[in-house]
């Protein structure tokens, strides 16, 4: 029995004592940390995408706790509902912001725009596009080389190798800003997320005078103005020969897609098709979406 | 729920608590297993030293002694068959193994030869070393009936008789080094 | 016009070098070592080559093409090289399936596991030589002897290799004086008439290799020369301090793996160092290893230890080590 | 022809491409003027010219049509007489959109005051400052390739001093011969050019760089070199990228220009042939920058050959005067091998910084498929700045730009030398460009 | 919450060795064969479990700033149960493993488990965990001493069935981490597979 008295005795001053220890420590080093980051940084995706702009998760999670108000800081990943969980652990206001996904603003297909010359270098838009115009004439529109692709985290981005051009997947598209930053051309757009991912916008960025975009492009933006006639909720922006539909105004009533001459105003994700351009993307993306949909399945 | 607050008094309280508890599980575990350990670790110094020993009917660990060798302790066990000495169990180590110690029970007989050997313990490499048991090879036969007396306990490389485990030269080095060890206590006054 | 002109980046013209050039420059540099081999071995080393070439070059393809289900790169020719090499340093006697399987770990853990050509931190043949080794330490220890061309696989008579000899010499507590009567002349040394395994007894044919892939500026001298001279320099200080129990440097050089691991398989591209100073660095501490461990070391080769040991540094050692920039010396004046 | 003697050269790196010389025996000609000139208003490094005149205007050979304001920028002068038909932005050979001037052909008048006549004039007259202005006014940009405004180059940072003057005639790019018949048929003006820029930078010394394949014109002009005290002809051992300021000054001078310096931090100034010739031509016969000689080669052409062109002239015009585009084309080519741009099409016109145009049948000009990296460690070995391309361009993709900083990615000359040695045809230059600007632009924001 | 995906989270989803690689330092030790393997296996589960129910049932009245030693006094009192138990009735077992047994104690699986799941949920959320946990480490630790003990001797649970010496190198300890290194590799793909 003495071998248990013995285990007993000694043992619990160890744990006396160790507990002595441990509070003084604990009140010399007091942690100067606040403990709020770890709940905010795990209510957070964990993506560690960069789209909030800060390096990681943890950095912003140290932003919003140290920051007065949570206007200027959006975690695109995880949207509204993490930015609410976020100022509800902070007991700050979260701004209200409408969730966003990506467009791709060009349809220079390899049927729409004839090559005039062929590119042989490294495969990537930021090469290509500092060296030289592109395959076409066009001097903003895709250069089909991937740089959209790989940088996406979330494998949201695809190409397709009939029509030269990237395809949004909207399913799981995060808005999380990637892809604009990495096209050297800003042809992608984050436009406000409608129902059933339904989207208008015009699918050109070409300042170019009608004559000369069309020339590179059939499906250019001509800057005729007809759409920006037709619209009723002054959604449509003219500027520079091109015409650019706000996300925000935009009350998607289709009105403007048939008046334009060259098919520049696409419109996804819509009941019947219309235009020819608008098949060709279109069924192009329903398949996409569809076979990815079967992947989750499996 | 609410956790405590890391208090002075709390904190102590706890952790006496939780040691307070864990010492009184342990003690009880203890005494409670310590008959079994010990009943335990006798059975497999029995079945070692039945192995490698001929028939007897004492009980050698009753007449267990033991002998200073090299700054250790080798201990002897004697067996007889109706009060005559048949042949005695040396408890032997050696520190030369690849990795660590190596603890054999060699078996003697009266006139001075080899019975049997057993490995106790060790921690040599499996697949090399480990073929020291009898189990995994034949080399520690070849040990079986010689006398050391007309046989050189190093292995061939070093000159001696002993056919060394293939490319476990330092392994079998340590066994002969052991074995040696326990011939030599047994030949320096081991011999009873 | 209706013929599209091409667009590219500058330069617009290239070298003639390309990988499988280079890769096979290496395998035409072995051929002496390899004719030597059959000269000393015979069927034993045709047969233990022709097994280890097929079986690596065989896996590949199967593995890159089942497995990782990827484009195929058996025809750049570095797969022909580590079974090669592999082949080169083993027995003559060494059984078949044990060389495919060595083949197999050389390539599939050696080399695709870290994602092919280019990306294997450490050098496939040696990685295949190494498990061989420890694995079958047996097989791997029983050295035929070089008779000259004989046709039978399995030779009956093996000795040890001189640093055998020596190793276990000095473990008895003999002097090197009289273990240099127990070993073959220097001659006989450098012609490659001794014990060891196939490609690294004969110096000559080895050193042949090198002149050609200097010549072709394959490789540059910075590791095989830096690694001969430190082990020549390290040996040497050991022989003068104490002739007893250190062999001569010559003999160093001559027998065992150094000069086949300093000339082929340190200088294998993917891992070594980039710079020259860095790749000097590199073969210095080869060199070292390599004596450490054939002097102090239970095992009496130590050059593929030292090699695959190094090869783990060589990331640091291209992260430390930088070429010297343009403008970094600045003359007053 | 070659010399024997102990020859200069840089140490660490360079590559011996194949040198393809077809031109160097085919004498300069004056290629006749095409109907229609397209001048771009940005020829040079630095802040594109303001257009003076408008549409309509007549303008003569050598009138000024574009104002260069700003410190870096250069004049643009007409090259032809005629009428201005268009302002308008056109592209350049890089296929982007820059603002030109297209006149029509009528006729050859030239402005009153340039001196036409050829003969030789030797005594420098005007002091430095007039030089200078005239240097400026003429729109003088440096004729290698780089088209550096000139007269920036020579009005020296205040604590500086130049202590030798280099004048670049190394050509290191395989084909082209444009300063090689520059240095043999006008040798003597080139000279007095150098005498100019001698006295504009106060330097008692000016060395003349040419590698030693081009014999003809280093005997040539070590024999004129005499009549004018100072000037030193030095052969080079053939290497490229010699003709780089930094390797020439390396090769003559033995000092190393710091990284992100310039020449004149060791106390040179490096200049090329076709400028010294230029500058002559400006100081001493009133004639702007309006012509140059062109190389027009290739293995396929008809009849590569020298032309004098010039400014704005159609690159269309050009080969089809030596002997019209190949149908195997595959690539043309403005400026070198190794450092020139790929034209995307042949409506471009002539600037002032393209000393050669290059027609490549196609099968030379595709690239091989990418291999991966066997690090093989020739990419290093060949960096004339001791740079480690290998690892520079997987730092690019990878978007590690404050290593690539590290790395000194922007000491590249992008000379080429490491895509051109990679065993696995890796784009090793592409992505270093790249990396170069993208951190260039990293430390514009920083500021 | 679904006890079953609680537990299938800890068997598979997250195994701690393939996974979250928690707890190598042991398996690479004793995984030379399959006994070995699933004996150091069971004996964590069951302290794993033990300091699970424990931990989760004394989680309110610890302080936080104490939370570590406590939990590690009570895993370690298991632990030298465990060993006691093991030395009195499986002595062979103990006599391979012995070494290893005290070496749970600072098994980060153990410890981990405690302080990120145990002291966070409710009584049968850790009760679930803490068995699906350490099945799944067991499970590990039989495959890979399975794997090495096949490749390495030629047996499997003690059974011969290749005459002759192994592969040497499975049974030493660069071997156990080729393995642990491959089998991870099929568990990646598995799990992206099922994902």
């Amino acid at each position: 029995m003495s071998s248990i008295l013995i285990t007993i005795l000694f043992l619990s001053s160890i744990g006396i004592v160790a507990a002595i220890i441990l509070y003084l420590f604990a009140q010399k080093f007091k942690v100067l940390e606040n403990p709020i980051i770890y709940d905010v940084e795990d209510a957070l995706p964990a993506a560690n995408c960069g789209g909030c702009g800060y390096p990681g998760c943890r950095n912003f999670a140290e932003a919003c706790v140290n920051s007065d108000s949570l206007d200027d800081l959006y975690c695109p990943v995880g949207g509204q509902e993490t930015m609410d969980i976020v100022a509800n652990l902070l007991g700050k206001e979260a701004k209200q912001t409408d969730p966003r996904v990506a467009v791709i603003r060009c349809s220079g297909s390899f049927k729409n725009r004839p090559r005039t010359n062929h590119y042989d270098g490294a495969s990537s838009c930021a090469v290509a596009s500092a060296l030289y115009v592109g395959d076409t004439d066009c001097p903003v529109g895709c250069l089909n080389m991937d740089d959209c692709v790989e940088v996406c985290e979330f494998e949201a981005i695809y190409m397709n190798r009939k029509t030269g051009l990237p395809v949004v997947i909207d399913e799981k598209c995060t808005a999380c800003g990637a892809c604009v930053k990495a096209c050297p051309r800003d042809i992608i757009e984050l436009r406000k997320r409608n129902k059933k991912d339904r989207q208008i916008f015009v699918s050109c960025i070409n300042k170019e005078k009608g004559g000369i975009a069309t020339k590179y492009c059939s499906v250019a933006c001509i800057g005729c103005t007809k759409c920006f006639k037709v619209c009723e909720f002054e959604a449509i922006i003219m500027g520079n020969n091109l015409a650019f539909i706000d996300s925000d105004m935009c009350a998607l009533c289709r009105r403007c897609v048939p008046e334009c001459p060259t098919d520049a105003i696409l419109e996804i994700n819509f009941q019947p098709v219309r235009t020819k351009t608008d098949k060709e993307n279109k069924t192009a993306s329903d398949k996409i979406s569809e076979k990815v949909k079967a992947d989750i399945k499996e | 729920m609410a956790k405590k607050e890391s208090s002075f008094v709390n904190m102590v309280i706890t952790l006496f608590v939780i040691t307070l508890t864990a010492s009184i599980a342990l003690g009880f575990a203890y005494e409670f297993t310590k008959a079994p350990i010990a009943v335990a670790k006798h059975a497999a110094k029995m079945k070692a030293i039945n192995e490698v020993l001929p028939e007897f009917n004492n009980l050698p660990n009753e007449e267990i002694y033991k002998k200073a060798i090299d700054n250790d302790t080798l201990y002897f066990y004697p067996a007889r068959e109706d009060n005559k000495l048949v042949g005695t169990a040396i408890e032997t180590f050696t520190n030369k193994g690849f990795s660590g110690n190596i603890k054999l029970m060699v078996g003697i007989l009266p006139d001075g030869s080899i019975n049997d050997i057993v490995v106790l313990e060790h921690k040599e490499t499996p697949g090399l070393g480990d073929k020291m048991s009898k189990s995994k090879s034949d080399f520690s036969l070849q040990f079986q009936g010689i006398n050391p007396e007309n046989f050189d306990l190093s292995v061939k490389n070093d000159g001696g008789d002993v056919d060394a485990i293939t490319a476990s030269t330092i392994s079998s080095r340590a066994y002969c080094d052991a074995v040696n060890r326990a011939y030599n206590a047994y030949l320096k006054g081991g011999k009873k | 016009m209706n013929k599209l002109l091409t667009v590219s980046p500058s330069p617009h013209i290239y070298g003639k070098d390309t990988t499988p050039n280079l890769m096979y420059g290496v395998i035409i540099a072995l051929i002496p070592a390899i004719l030597a081999s059959i000269l000393y071995f015979g069927w034993g080393s045709v047969i233990v080559i022709s097994v280890a070439v097929i079986s690596s070059v065989l896996f590949e393809f199967l593995i890159q093409r089942f497995l990782l289900q990827k484009k195929t790169t058996i025809q750049d020719g570095s797969a022909v090289i580590t079974g090669l090499l592999l082949s080169l340093c083993l027995p003559s006697n060494f059984p078949v399936s044990l060389i495919i399987l060595g083949s197999l770990f050389a390539i599939g853990v050696g080399k695709l596991s870290f994602g092919g050509l280019g990306n294997n931190p450490f050098n496939p043949a040696l990685v295949g030589r190494v498990f061989l080794f420890i694995s079958f330490p047996a097989k791997m220890t029983s050295w035929p002897e070089a008779k000259g061309f004989q046709t039978q696989f399995i030779d009956a008579s093996t000795g040890a290799t001189p640093l055998n000899i020596i190793k276990e010499g000095l473990g008895k507590g003999d002097s090197i004086s009289h273990l240099m009567d127990k070993i073959p002349t220097y001659q006989q040394l450098f012609f490659g008439n001794m014990g060891g395994s196939i490609g690294e007894v004969a110096a000559v044919a080895l050193i042949l290799g090198l002149a050609y892939l200097l010549l072709r500026k394959i490789i540059t001298w910075h590791i095989p020369v830096s690694i001969i001279l430190t082990v020549v320099i390290f040996t040497g200080i050991l022989w003068l301090v104490n002739p007893a129990q250190n062999a001569d440097p010559l003999f160093h050089i001559l027998s065992g793996g150094i000069l086949l691991g300093a000339i082929f398989m340190a200088t294998d591209y993917v891992t070594s160092p980039m710079t020259s100073k860095g790749m000097i660095l590199y073969g210095i501490c080869i060199g070292i290893l390599t004596v450490v461990i054939r002097r102090f070391g239970s095992y009496p080769e130590g050059v593929q230890f030292a090699i695959l040991i190094m090869n783990g540094f060589v990331p640091l050692i291209n992260y430390y080590i930088k070429p010297k920039r343009f403008g970094e010396e600045v003359k007053n004046g | 022809m070659r010399i024997n003697q102990a020859l200069k050269t840089y140490k660490r790196g360079g590559i011996h491409p194949a040198e393809y010389k077809l031109t160097d025996k085919s004498p300069v000609q004056i290629l006749p003027l095409p109907e229609q000139v397209t001048i771009l208003l940005s020829q040079h490094i630095g802040v594109p010219a303001i257009p003076v005149v408008s549409k309509g205007d007549t303008v003569k050979v050598g009138q000024l049509i574009g104002h260069g304001k700003g410190f870096v920028s250069a004049n643009i002068h007409s090259s032809v007489s005629g009428k201005v038909v268009k302002i308008d932005s056109l592209p350049d050979l890089t296929g982007y959109k820059k603002p030109a001037v297209v006149i029509e052909v009528e006729g050859d008048e030239w402005e009153e005051n340039i001196i036409q006549s050829t003969d030789l004039k030797e005594d420098i007259t005007l002091s430095e400052d007039e030089i200078l202005e005239k240097i400026r006014e003429s729109g003088i940009v440096g004729l290698g390739g780089a088209a550096f405004p000139s007269h920036v180059k020579l009005i020296l940072p205040k604590n500086k001093k130049a202590e030798a003057l280099i004048i670049n005639g190394v050509e290191c790019e395989p084909y082209l011969t444009s300063d090689h018949r520059l240095m043999l048929e006008y040798g003597e003006e080139m000279m007095v050019g150098i005498r100019i820029l001698m006295k504009v930078l106060n330097v008692r010394k000016a060395m003349i760089g040419i590698e030693n394949n081009k014999a003809d014109a280093i005997y040539h002009l070590t024999d004129i070199a005499s009549k004018f005290p100072g000037i030193e002809v030095y052969p080079l051992k053939v290497k490229y990228p010699q003709g780089s300021e930094k390797q020439l000054i390396k090769a003559l001078t033995g000092r190393e220009v710091p990284s992100l310096k310039l020449p004149v931090d060791v106390g040179v100034i490096v200049h090329n042939v076709s400028t010294a010739y230029a500058i002559y031509e400006a100081v001493q016969k009133n004639k702007p920058l309006i012509n140059r000689i062109i190389t027009v080669s290739g293995k396929s052409l008809k009849k590569p050959s020298n032309f004098v062109v010039r400014i704005g002239t159609p690159i269309q015009f050009l080969i089809e005067a030596a002997g019209g585009l190949p149908e195997n084309t595959g690539k043309v080519i403005s400026g070198g091998l190794m450092m020139g741009k790929a034209f995307n099409s042949l409506d471009v016109p002539v600037i002032k910084g393209m000393s050669g145009i290059l027609v490549l049948p196609e099968d030379e000009t595709k690239r091989k498929t990418i291999e991966p990296c066997i690090r093989c460690s020739k990419c290093v070995t060949v960096c004339p700045m001791g740079l480690e391309p290998y690892l520079l361009m997987p730092l690019t993709q990878d978007g590690n730009f404050y290593r690539l900083e590290k790395e000194m990615v922007l000491d590249c000359l992008e000379c080429g030398s490491c895509s051109y040695i990679c065993p696995a045809n890796r784009p090793l230059l592409d992505y270093i460009r790249l990396g170069k600007t993208d951190v260039n632009k990293i430390i514009r924001e920083r500021r | 919450m679904n006890q079953w995906k609680n537990f299938n989270k800890g068997f598979f989803r997250e195994n701690a060795v393939f996974v979250l690689y928690l707890g190598l330092c042991p398996i690479l030790g004793v995984t030379t064969s399959v006994i070995n393997g699933v004996g150091m296996g069971l004996a964590t589960t069951f302290v794993l479990l033990m300091s699970n129910i424990v931990v989760t049932l004394v989680k309110s009245f610890i302080p936080d700033k104490v939370r570590i030693p406590s939990f590690i006094v009570i895993i370690a009192s298991f632990v030298t149960i465990v060993e006691l138990l093991m030395q009195a009735y499986l002595p062979s077992l103990f006599n391979e493993l012995g070494l290893f047994i005290p070496l749970i104690v600072v098994n980060c699986l153990v410890l981990g488990r405690a302080e990120a799941f145990a002291s966070k949920n409710t009584f049968t959320s850790s009760v679930v965990d803490g068995l699906g946990m350490g099945l799944g480490f067991t499970m590990a630790l039989f495959f890979l001493g399975g794997v090495r003990e096949i490749l390495g001797s030629g047996s499997f649970l003690g059974f011969k069935f290749i005459p002759g010496d192994g592969i040497l190198l499975f049974i030493l300890a660069p071997g156990a981490f080729i393995t642990l290194g491959y089998l991870i590799m099929l568990m990646n793909k598995i799990n992206k597979k099922t994902a």
